[in-house]
């Protein structure tokens, strides 16, 4: 992920040494003002929720907990459906802002280059805002300002390590997986193929990574990947990893059409509703055999509490510790055993938005801050 | 007898007189119809949001309709030509992701080299087209997809940050001048530049009739293969300054990010703004409205509050419409 | 029974009162006539005369604003060509109409009525059927082509015989007699070529009765048994062939008397460089050893038949097309590279035959299109000045008399001759014009378009230009060239110097074929 | 009144026997017959070169697993490219495809008996989203015949209306699965030996080639992208022609959306995505010409075929992801080129 690396492919090497020195150093100097605005008022807000498409589950679930806190708080919602654009994102956005309301945004990016512009253009609004998931590392929300209130996104290494646990463990520890990783140059999916890189190599010597064919998100390229990967190792394919439950289901579809669905296990990232179909069906003789527990309605009503309560005043970002501007947020491990437990909190979204409300952003069970950013993946993971 | 030839005479003098105001009318509409229909939607959209202008959003519909005009440019210049160009949104991103690298250690040089290598990508597909005869459509999709590979590889499939020097190009996406952003004045002054190389150069008038009528430019002696490659490096000159603008915008590029969707959008603002898809008609002055027509659908649908799951159904139709409007229809021209 | 004797009686078409206005222009004012079967009506008038408007008519592509159109005695109303075919008529196209990626059957089958005659019936092809009866159609006019071959691969004279096999084979369904539309189809043919579609003329006597329009007086004379003549919209005379001169066809196209241009032929300034010397120029399967010496102000004429290898000769010259050996000079230097682009940077010109495809830029206005090549004083290097344009584009529509005076105006939008006279500026711009390859210049245009054409071939003469002229008739050749080639099969069979020599079109012709 | 059909009075002064210049002439026009199977040649050619390469380099590769793995996945862009072939032939484009897919598999969800409840509705759930295709293939085949807009346009803003009725009809809902396990796996079912989505992709290829070789509207179809404007002087009815055309086109793509939400068990509105820029390049290496009146639907499906087997053998080769697009593009362009490169002249026109 160093520059140095990335510089040497280009293939301007030596000049690239001593610039790669001054990487970490070199971000744009965006004033880093704490100049305390004067709190906003409630009537005056507006919340933004944009989301990469609405009819992906999580990003749906998204919309509900923009929608949800929005009720519970009596603000209206906005949401901005970028299409899978970042332009569009971006134009949308700032469409929003030029309407007049002090906004409070929560974005869930398409890119991590998006976030700088959408910052900006909040600071510059007045707005107050919280990013999930993608950022430019270099943008910390400290430098920028109090209206770029926070950064927020579960580790993506826990969950490749959660996953992958799970899926050794159901096939033996030992034999061979595949992995579909998400669009290639996504953070979010390369933080879990290397939490699943780590897992193997410290945990399980006896797991062997068979084929890594990144399948950006899409459950029919996920399907077709499976399916050339069951024609070139067949039966030596003893475990699924996909990085979300999108591909999952394309690479589930793919194994049934072989016929080999009831011999191999799979292991995935966000608990979608299919999934949960699927474990409580014990399809696939339990095929289905670990998943991660984090939901897109906790975080879009964490991030935007959390610009909230800096819009209102309720804090002031500028003198929260770094875990609160930069955060990772707690991620469970769900096999079809402890699956239940989990599921209590989708019946009731109001009740979870409450609980929220009452213990603020950090604290609210099963998605408590645990960490600081950002989140480093270590280069023989890459 | 003579006076039969008389009244034939008149009649057709008549006729030539009302055929004459037909064609001005048409004219004149060619000429402002992409203006006019920008300006009529935006008026709405100030009308029914009345806070939308004063809440920025003269800006944020130029600071959108930049990128998106400059691949039109580009664009236009290859479908006046009569082709089409369906890897500049590669190259566009290709370009960003090889500024990012090289900002920080070249300086002030990175655009300049950036922008002489993406030049050579559209002069590679320029002269593959012209001188290998063979359709661009074909060609050029498959240039996206090494295009885009190249990005893959060279940036290492992730994000990657301009480290330093990022002052240099910032200016362009955080400067204004009278509420428009210097990109958005970039792409108007390379416009301008590009109608006066149209209308008043040999080359400007050799590419557009080879884009009207290229067996007759060839036995005119129009040069009409080194137009082309002119044509398509030109598209990769423009796609570049987008690639610079996407890099002044965010500070850093990716194979998926920004500018990757830039395509389509570049496509439907040449087309919305009057360039003719079949290739001889191309009024650069009109791609501005064009593409801040494009640019303009999604932020009008939003700041109108369309429901998001509305939004795609609407931009769809407003093409349609749009271009319906605006459209060169000539009586015998058969429509592919 | 009394019917069908009706019907016998009734002539094929019969036109009442028919008018057509565009707008407040009157195309066609009140045109009424007959023809009977059997009859070759020959159809002449200048461009603009109200002919195409006509046939446009007869064939359901214009509907007539009023009047009656009868055939058989049966009174039609065509709301599409579908309709016009299905009533008998048929039509050979001015350029030709058919499609090149299909076979020859299909096309001859394309208009005809579905049934099982045709092999088409209930939408289906029966391919067999279908091959059949075409080739049956072919032999009605003693044609040999296969009917599976692709369009796309047959010689000129063979689509011609194509299109007349489609045309006769619109009534293929009935028995009633066909009425064979023939538009201008010899103004693309070689005078050999022209013979062969004379003799289908007659054959289609025996059958059917015939339009047959053309600028080509002698043709229209020699073919016809009656004359119609259109003037601005109107039918101004019909008279049996026997009682008419050219002479007299001449003056009620055009309203007023011709004047046939008597000249001095330049004579050869032997101490001087040929302009244009083509030594041995050969190329395999078209042309071999051509040997030409073209002197400043004298016009060569090529004639030969569509196989003799003059137009490839001719765009060779021009750089268009590639040569295997031999060699051209220019004023006594030979040339390299040869390209358009260079050929014409050395001050060679050349008017395409197929004017709207490669003469000129339709979709550019005139003044565009005059300036395109050789801009002179319209532009500073890369640098065009539009007001300089239009002065030296005005400048030449007024001595061309070209119509409408609107140098702006694209030059599609201009007749056919008007826009030979801009594709001839177009060369004539050009301050060092030192060569003008000439193919087929007047083809398809009329008398008085033809004569300015004419005129400004002479004036590129008196400039010191060499004119290459490939003529679209013998007396054409005869009357322009200052010496004639003659090309056979890619060699030249013949050379005369009219200075010395007074060749007729039979020595001409004899040595063509 | 009968004028007499004698001869003698326009007997011809000059006679000549036309018929000695005349053949040689035409036959040496004459086009060599091996010019017009020289392409598809040349794509079995290089079907062959590719399947021994990587049966060389992965055993797997020539299974009857994989030729059926194959086989199912080609099968979808085989049925979009049937419709692509047949708007391409008449010299249009349509580029509405992944928009109507997306319609068309979301209604098809939401009327079969799916994880969202909801009522099945039987055989009428492939029946109305056909119809859907229908009546938006219909939509680009009107407004580009009446109003003269260029069919890229038209159908590049359809693809977004498509997309966006999808969006609609899908609503805030769950991700709406197939329950019925008889429609989730009646795809890739195999039936004599092959898969049967791929049975349906090969009758569809062989009545299309049919049509297009047997019928007066297939004829037309061709005659059209030859040249319209001698159509229409020909009584064709090209407007209705062009209209069925893209009927058809986009009853192919509601059917293929209808198939990919059957693959997936389940559809979003994005059931659609990269079918478009699959189906495309496939068209053209199978040598359908994009200016129209050349080419033909078996060809398209040797196209697909080449770029499936390409794909699959690049995965079972380990050839990295980040070269997959880039090689197949340099073979799209290799193609083109190679197909171009024999008729290359000064005078030639390419687009």
């Amino acid at each position: 992920m160093s520059l140095g690396t990335k510089a040497k492919r280009f293939g301007a090497v030596a000049a690239l040494a001593t610039a790669a020195a001054l990487a970490l150093s070199g971000c744009t100097s965006t004033a880093g003002g704490t100049t305390a605005a004067q709190p906003l008022k409630k009537e005056d807000l507006v919340f933004v929720c944009s989301v990469i498409n609405t009819t992906n589950p999580y990003f749906a679930a998204n919309i509900e907990g923009c929608q949800t806190l929005g009720k519970k708080l009596g603000i209206p919602v906005e949401v901005v459906d970028s299409n899978g654009s970042s332009q569009t994102e971006i134009s949308k956005i700032q469409a929003i802002l030029a309407k007049g309301k002090k906004a409070v945004v929560f974005v869930n990016t398409v890119a991590s280059s998006d976030a700088p512009t959408i910052v900006n253009a909040v600071k510059a609004a007045g707005g107050f805002v919280t990013i999930w998931w993608n950022k430019p590392d270099n943008l910390d929300p400290a430098k920028v300002g109090n209206n770029f209130v926070a950064f927020q996104k579960h580790s993506g290494i826990d969950s490749g390590k959660c996953t992958t646990e799970a899926l050794s463990k159901a096939i033996g520890e030992k034999g061979g997986i595949i992995a579909l990783p998400g669009v290639q140059d996504s953070t979010t999916s390369a933080t879990r193929v290397a939490g699943l890189k780590e897992a193997l190599a410290t945990q399980f010597p006896n797991v062997k990574l068979l084929d890594v064919r990144p399948s950006n998100w899409d459950p029919q390229l996920a399907y077709k990947n499976s399916k050339d990967l069951i024609a070139k190792y067949g039966d030596q394919i003893k475990g699924v990893w996909t990085a979300d439950d999108g591909m999952q289901i394309g690479a589930m579809q793919a194994f049934k059409e072989a016929g080999l669905l009831n011999k191999v296990k799979f292991v995935s990232d966000g608990l979608y509703p299919p999934t949960v179909d699927a474990m409580k069906a014990h399809e696939g003789n339990d095929a289905i055999v670990g998943e991660t527990f984090h939901r897109g309605y906790m975080a879009s009503a964490i991030g935007l509490y959390t610009a909230y309560l800096a819009a209102i005043g309720k804090i002031d970002p500028s003198k929260l510790p770094h875990e609160k501007r930069d955060s990772m947020f707690k991620i469970s491990c769900v096999t079809p055993g402890n699956l239940d437990e989990y599921l209590k909190w989708d019946n009731n979204v109001a009740g979870w938005v409450d609980t929220l409300i009452e213990k603020g952003p950090w604290d609210t069970e099963p998605v408590p801050l645990v960490a600081g950013g950002p989140e480093v993946i270590k280069p023989e993971y890459k | 007898m003579s006076t039969t030839v008389a009244t034939g005479a008149v009649s057709t003098e008549k006729a030539t007189k009302d055929g004459l105001l037909q064609r001005r009318a048409t004219k004149l509409w060619q000429a402002v119809g992409p203006l006019v229909i920008f300006v009529i939607m935006f008026a709405v959209v100030a009308i029914l949001t009345p806070t939308f202008i004063g809440g920025g959003g003269v800006t944020i519909v130029a600071s959108s309709a930049a990128p998106i005009l400059l691949v039109a440019l580009g664009q236009a210049f290859v479908l006046n030509i009569g082709s089409i160009d369906l890897s500049n949104a590669a190259i566009t991103v290709l370009g960003a992701i090889l500024l990012a690298m090289t900002l920080g250690p070249l300086g002030a040089v990175a655009p300049l080299v950036v922008l002489i290598m993406v030049t050579l990508f559209g002069a590679v597909n320029g002269l593959i087209v012209a001188f290998a005869q063979v359709p661009s459509f074909a060609l050029t999709l498959g240039t996206l997809g090494i295009f885009q590979a190249a990005a893959l590889v060279v940036s290492g499939a992730t994000t990657v940050y301009v480290d330093a020097n990022l002052d240099l190009v910032a200016w362009l996406y955080t400067g204004a001048i009278a509420m428009l952003p210097m990109t958005f004045i970039l792409g108007v002054v390379v416009a301008v530049v590009a109608w006066l190389f149209l209308r008043f150069t040999r080359p400007g008038q050799g590419m557009t009739a080879v884009g009207k009528n290229e067996s007759g430019a060839i036995f005119s002696a129009v040069r009409n293969r080194g137009l082309k490659v002119v044509a398509y490096s030109l598209s990769g000159f423009m796609a570049g300054l987008a690639g610079i603008t996407i890099i002044a915008q965010a500070g850093s590029a990716s194979p998926m990010g920004l500018g990757s969707d830039l395509l389509l959008p570049g496509i439907a603002a040449a087309i919305v703004g009057g360039t003719s898809i079949s290739g001889g008609v191309m009024n650069p002055l009109n791609v501005i409205f064009g593409a801040l027509t494009v640019a303009l659908v999604p932020i009008a649908t939003t700041a109108l509050g369309f429901d998001p799951s509305t939004q795609n159904l609407v931009y769809g139709v407003v093409i349609i419409v749009v271009v319906a409007l605006t459209l060169t229809r000539s009586r015998s021209a058969t429509v592919k | 029974m009394t019917k069908e004797t009706a019907q016998a009686t009734a002539p094929t078409l019969r036109l009442t009162d028919i008018r057509k206005s565009f707008g407040p222009v009157h195309a066609l004012k009140s045109i009424s006539l007959e023809i009977n079967r059997g009859e070759v009506i020959g159809l002449i008038g200048e461009n603009g005369a109200g002919k195409s408007t006509l046939l446009k008519i007869l064939t359901g592509i214009y509907q007539p604003d009023a009047g009656k159109i009868e055939v058989n005695g049966k009174s039609v109303k065509f709301r599409g060509p579908r309709d016009s075919s299905a009533a008998g008529i048929g039509v050979v196209h001015q350029e030709q109409s058919l499609f090149t990626n299909l076979s020859v059957a299909e096309n001859i089958a394309i208009s005809s009525g579905t049934g099982h005659r045709t092999g088409t019936r209930f939408g289906f092809y029966n391919w067999g059927q279908l091959n059949r009866s075409a080739a049956e159609t072919l032999n009605i006019i003693g044609s040999k082509l296969n009917p599976k071959t692709r369009v796309g691969d047959l010689s000129f004279v063979d689509r011609q015989m194509v299109e007349i096999a489609r045309a006769i084979r619109v009534d293929a369904g009935k028995d009633g007699s066909p009425l064979v539309i023939l538009d201008e189809p010899t103004s693309l043919l070689e005078r050999g070529e022209t013979e062969v579609l004379e003799r289908e003329i007659r054959k289609l006597k025996a059958f059917g009765s015939v339009i047959f329009v053309s600028h080509r007086l002698d043709e229209i004379i020699r073919n016809c048994d009656r004359i119609l003549v259109m003037r601005n919209g109107e039918l101004v005379a019909d008279r049996v062939t026997s009682t008419v001169t050219e002479d007299e066809l001449f003056k009620l196209m055009v309203g007023h008397a011709s004047h046939a241009s008597k000249k001095s032929r330049t004579s050869i300034d032997s101490s001087a460089t040929p302009v244009l010397e083509v030594s041995r120029l050969s190329l395999k399967g078209k042309y071999s050893d051509i040997s030409i010496a073209a002197h400043a102000g004298r016009i060569t004429a090529i004639v030969g038949t569509s196989g003799s290898g003059r137009e490839e000769l001719s765009r060779a010259i021009f750089g268009a097309e590639k040569f295997d050996s031999g060699s051209i000079a220019l004023n006594g230097s030979k040339v390299r590279g040869w390209r358009i682009p260079k050929a014409v940077s050395k001050g060679v010109g050349y008017v395409p035959s197929e004017r709207k495809v490669e003469g000129m830029v339709g979709g550019y206005s005139a003044a565009e299109n005059i300036v395109l090549t050789h801009p002179g004083k319209a532009a500073v290097g890369p640098i065009v000045l539009p007001w300089k344009r239009n002065k030296i584009a005005q400048e030449w529509f007024t001595t061309l008399d070209v119509r409408p005076n609107d140098i702006a105006l694209e030059l599609d939008r201009f007749s056919g001759g008007n826009q030979q006279k801009v594709v001839m500026a177009k060369w004539l711009n050009d301050p060092n014009l030192r060569v003008l390859v000439l193919d087929h210049p007047l083809r398809g245009l009329d008398p008085g378009a033809a004569e300015t054409v004419n005129e400004q071939i002479k004036k590129a003469c008196d400039k010191g230009a060499a004119v290459i002229l490939l003529a679209d008739t013998l007396e054409e050749a005869l009357e322009m060239g200052d010496e004639i080639l003659v090309m056979r099969d890619g060699a030249v069979t013949g050379h005369y110097d009219m200075n010395v020599d007074n060749p007729s079109t039979l020595d001409l012709l004899e040595r063509m074929v | 009144m009968m004028t007499t059909t004698s001869s003698s009075g326009t007997a011809a002064s000059v006679t000549i026997d036309t018929g000695e210049i005349l053949t040689p002439n035409s036959s040496a026009k004459r086009r060599n017959i091996f010019a017009g199977i020289g392409e598809p040649v040349a794509l079995i050619g290089a079907l062959v070169v590719l399947i021994a390469i990587f049966s060389a380099l992965n055993p797997r590769f020539a299974t009857l697993t994989n030729l059926q793995n194959v086989l199912n996945q080609a099968s979808l862009p085989i049925i979009i490219g049937v419709g692509a072939t047949l708007v391409i032939l008449i010299g249009s484009i349509d580029l509405s495809v992944e928009g109507v897919m997306a319609a068309s598999g979301v209604a098809f969800v939401l009327m079969s008996a799916n994880s969202r409840g909801g009522q099945d509705m039987g055989i009428a759930a492939f029946i109305v989203p056909v119809v859907l295709g229908t009546v938006l293939g219909a939509l680009n085949g009107l407004i580009y015949t009446l109003l003269k807009v260029p069919s890229f346009i038209v159908t590049l803003g359809m693809w977004f209306i498509g997309f966006g009725i999808a969006t609609i009809l899908y609503g805030t809902d769950a991700y709406p699965e197939l329950t019925d396990d008889n429609l989730t796996n009646w795809a890739a079912k195999i039936n004599l030996g092959l898969p049967n989505v791929f049975w349906l992709a090969a009758a569809l290829v062989v009545v299309s080639a049919l049509v297009i070789r047997f019928t007066r509207f297939g004829r037309a179809a061709l005659a059209i992208g030859n040249n319209e404007d001698i159509a229409r002087a020909n009584g064709m009815p090209v407007r209705k022609h062009k209209v069925t055309i893209f009927i058809i086109a986009g009853a192919l793509s509601g059917v293929a959306g209808i198939l990919a939400t059957m693959q997936m068990g389940g559809t979003s509105n994005h059931i659609g995505e990269g079918y478009l820029f699959l189906t495309l390049p496939a068209v053209v290496i199978g040598g359908t010409s994009l200016a129209g009146g050349k080419g033909g639907v078996l060809r398209t499906f040797l196209g697909v075929i080449l770029l499936t087997v390409l794909n699959n053998g690049l995965v079972l080769a380990g050839v990295s992801p980040n070269y997959q697009s880039a090689l197949s593009g340099a073979i799209l362009v290799v193609a083109i080129v190679a197909a171009a490169w024999s008729q290359r002249g000064r005078l030639r026109i390419a687009k």
